[in-house]
């Protein structure tokens, strides 16, 4: 239940497994999609409603062989430069794009959560996307008759988030905004969390966001796992660092250096925090 | 006021459409910062959702990412983004979404998918995100989008959401619930459908615009209407609140980050 | 927006109306609903998973034409003697039944949450429910084929919460067991809720749960509205009185007598439950 | 022992049959009792869940309804009642089922809903809340019921949940993800279905208890199978165990409530 992040990443982790890291904005763990890197998978369904900076950099190292998701841009900055250059130009490799809106796409992790085979939603009217989605079709109501939206449930292979915390036990406490990392979770075939800090014991939840611990696959404690994302209650957003993002990952050859010096020339996430740190200073 | 940018006056030109107690489903960028000048003038009481999920939140900074920290701190709840989809959104509970995109054309409908074609894009954009459904959902769009020929076009290269379709009440035959985009607020003024054929016609333009540069600035033969009202310059307690928020947000955003070691 | 309990209850409860008074156990609105037999509200369709005394009481009164469940007994005594004879013996008057399991109807409640005209699940499988209610139904998913339940969306024209507290604005906040108690508020066309007390501001609530003002039509403030049910934090069940329930209500002439005490002979629910302390002295 | 009744017997018959670490999906009355006393004996991690969305609850006391705050106190979190159903008991969350019933058949079918026709009923029953999908979806059902002619009869008035149909593999291929009905925990022992025809057969017995009282109380000739287990009767710390929390339930149930003036 509790391991070092290599190790889940080792155990659950298979080339061509579909895997959704999920986290919206909030909780987005990219300490795991860096060891995933480092761990050089290949071939994988990455599943995420906006891939932000951590999915630029699993699609730029090769990992992936395909992209569920329903919106590919960095913040409040603009492009994700490696998901273009992989949609536009297949480098490194081609990218299959399963292309969603934000309403379908909660739709279809709502379903996979409740293992129903289908999502239901008035949505994608008057739009492109099922002329280019076969995955997003039409079914009709029983009592009234009137055409709904239908997408398949999302089930991934894995789904990991990062929280703020878990129990020895494995229970994990999520608090802030969670997006649809709880379903996400819940439709997951496997659970990895990193959290903040592992605790002997939670505070009693009542209502607030918690994933009891026999839904969990694995627990991993990695303090910053979400950084340059940000954990509420523990530190902010790296705003700076999304803006720079924009021109480290602009040409492939600046990605590729930066990439090996932070992510494949670190052993950990905490040598690359640090490693971060002193170019900082 | 003379040093007032588009930029500004069309964010002032927004946050004027804003009547207080309304509920506004808000997008990053340019609708953000329109809102929330809304919220600290003339509409203190306005509900602003962000599709994180968070509900009625007053953030004393803008956001740059749309879950920021600041979002779910200032709001009255957070809930799960399918929540906000489906039981918000999809419910009708939204009076106004504002939208953004990288083309649009002369029925509001908006693309911010692709330049080219879909399967061998010149231009990969980001996505639908929320659109689709904001489009179709709020009783109310509000388009926020600079012109040029490039992003007011003929033919749009992809249509992730609906405007009116092809007009002439296409859209309410094809049974979208919401009334579509109202307003296009763009840096020479404003355009809003032509109550028949729905097609978006010039009705007012910034005091320092013309009709010509509106011309210039659109890729099909604008329509313009019989009478063009002016939307006055940002007044000065406008004007100095939104540059107050600006300066407070790139402060913000410019403080560093804690590196969590 | 702020209202008299009287007041919300006849400007919003008319006769022949769908009303859903939720709580699972825990927050049923028996203020609201004394209030409904005090004034006399006829053809009522009544819709609540778990009937409880209070339906009890309002059947029993004759307010209901109609009823939407999945379980009506006394939970952990027996049965709703007054609902039985209605069912059994039309008395005060015959009672249509809409009746559900309770995975139904929450996905009943969920579809009405979300405007969707039904909701999908896995279930009623084996069961003569669907023989006897037109109202459940099968949908084929449109990307396997596999059929599964549908049931049609509740959208009750009135839904009656009770809550712990409402700020001066009508924004609520739910503490505690919730059941299915906000897809209820979010499917009504008009949405009361009762509260132990109006505060001037609630504390920020981030993921606990909370009714927005602008989607409650009015907001009533009672202190005791819950009870014999219970307020998380404020007063717990009064299991005892539920026993007793059994017996007040088994004969048709007691409970007459009970109710024309209680509840007719009361003006209020501070006056109700004033009465009831005497009889426990 | 000697004192011992049939209903604690049950009780602690029940409870034997859980392991530590399964997740049970926990009705009122004696199922509640008995899945406590297995958190109070044997199997201290079991995760109990009530339907009223309470999850990993521990209360000190039984609840009398299924929603008690005791339950919501102690529990690890509450959600809500569709996330508990949908996410949980459908997503096949759930290892053990608890049902109870007013009928049985000899497949474990169950009716809880009425007596005599549904449109003209004899004794209309409460109905059935959560029964029928927790037949469907919990991998194991364990039934608990006190047996007569009366309950364990030939012919269902109506059939609420789903047991094993009419057997020979029926429930499997209608497509039901659960197990079934493993077990039948009456006042006289334990029916299980039987390896083939799933027919419900006399497997094990109180330890005071004889086939005869046991073929006495069915309303069908019982099977009986050649070997018949004897169930010991609670251990002195069972018994300890289950008294004292029925006495500390009888008590809390007792006090009185401050009426909220």
């Amino acid at each position: 239940m509790l391991l070092p992040l290599a190790d889940a990443i080792e155990r659950f982790v298979t080339d061509g497994a579909s895997v959704a890291l999920e986290g919206f904005t909030h909780l987005i763990p990219f300490a795991a999609g860096h060891e995933i890197i480092r761990q050089r998978r290949r071939e994988l369904h990455l599943i995420r409603m906006t891939p932000d900076i951590i999915y630029d950099q699993m699609i730029g190292m090769g990992c992936a062989r395909k992209l569920t998701f329903s919106w590919g841009g960095n913040p409040g900055v603009g492009s994700l430069h490696r998901l273009r250059d992989a949609v536009e130009h297949q480098w490194p490799r081609p990218l299959e794009l399963d292309e969603h809106s934000h309403a379908g796409m909660a739709a279809a992790f709502c379903a996979g959560a409740a293992r129903l085979p289908f999502g239901a939603l008035r949505g994608y009217l008057g739009t492109d996307l099922p002329a280019h989605n076969p995955n997003i079709r039409r079914v009709a109501c029983p009592f009234t008759g009137e055409m709904l939206a239908a997408v398949p449930a999302l089930n991934p292979d894995v789904t990991i988030l990062h929280a703020q915390r878990a129990d020895r036990a494995g229970n994990v406490a999520i608090h802030g905004i969670v997006g649809a990392a709880r379903e996400a979770a819940l439709a997951a075939k496997t659970l990895i969390v990193t959290v903040e800090e592992i605790v002997d014991t939670l505070p009693p939840a009542m209502n607030a966001i918690m994933l009891p611990h026999w839904v969990v696959s694995a627990v991993v404690e990695c303090r910053g796992g979400a950084y340059p994302s940000y954990a509420q209650g523990c530190y902010a957003r790296d705003n700076a660092f999304y803006r720079q993002w924009d021109s480290l990952a602009r040409e492939r050859t600046d990605f590729l250096a930066w990439m090996d010096e932070h992510v494949l020339g670190n052993t950990d996430h905490h040598a690359f925090l640090t490693g971060l740190q002193q170019d900082v200073a | 006021m003379s040093t007032c940018t588009r930029d500004e006056w069309m964010t002032v030109a927004a946050a004027r459409l804003l009547h207080d107690h309304s509920v506004c489903f808000v997008g990053i960028g340019l609708p953000s910062a329109a809102c929330n000048l809304a919220r600290l003038t003339h509409a203190p009481e306005i509900v602003l959702i962000y599709e994180s999920g968070t509900i009625g939140t007053r953030p004393d900074v803008l956001p740059l990412s749309i879950g920021d920290s600041e979002l779910a701190e200032t709001a009255a709840c957070v809930v799960t983004l399918p929540e906000i989809f489906s039981c918000y959104l999809q419910a009708g509970r939204v009076d106004i979404g504002f939208l953004g995109a990288a083309q649009i054309d002369r029925h509001g409908n908006l693309n911010s998918t692709v330049i080219g074609p879909y399967d061998a894009p010149q231009t990969r954009l980001p996505g639908a995100g929320g659109a689709p459904e904001i489009a179709l959902h709020a009783r109310q769009v509000f388009v926020m989008l600079k012109a040029s020929r490039r992003s007011f076009v003929e033919r749009l290269d992809f249509r992730t959401s609906a405007g009116y379709l092809d007009g002439h009440g296409a859209r309410a035959r094809s049974g979208a619930p919401g009334g579509g985009p109202r307003a296009v607020i763009t840096d020479f003024g404003m355009l809003t459908p032509h109550p028949q054929s729905e097609e978006l016609q010039l009705t007012a333009l910034f005091a320092d615009a013309s009709v010509d540069e509106a011309r210039a600035a659109v890729g099909w033969p604008l329509l313009v209407a019989d009478r063009i009202d002016t939307i006055a310059p940002p007044s000065a307690h406008e004007h100095a609140t939104l540059r107050a928020l600006n300066t407070r947000t790139r402060e913000a955003h410019a403080r560093p980050v804690r590196i969590p070691l």
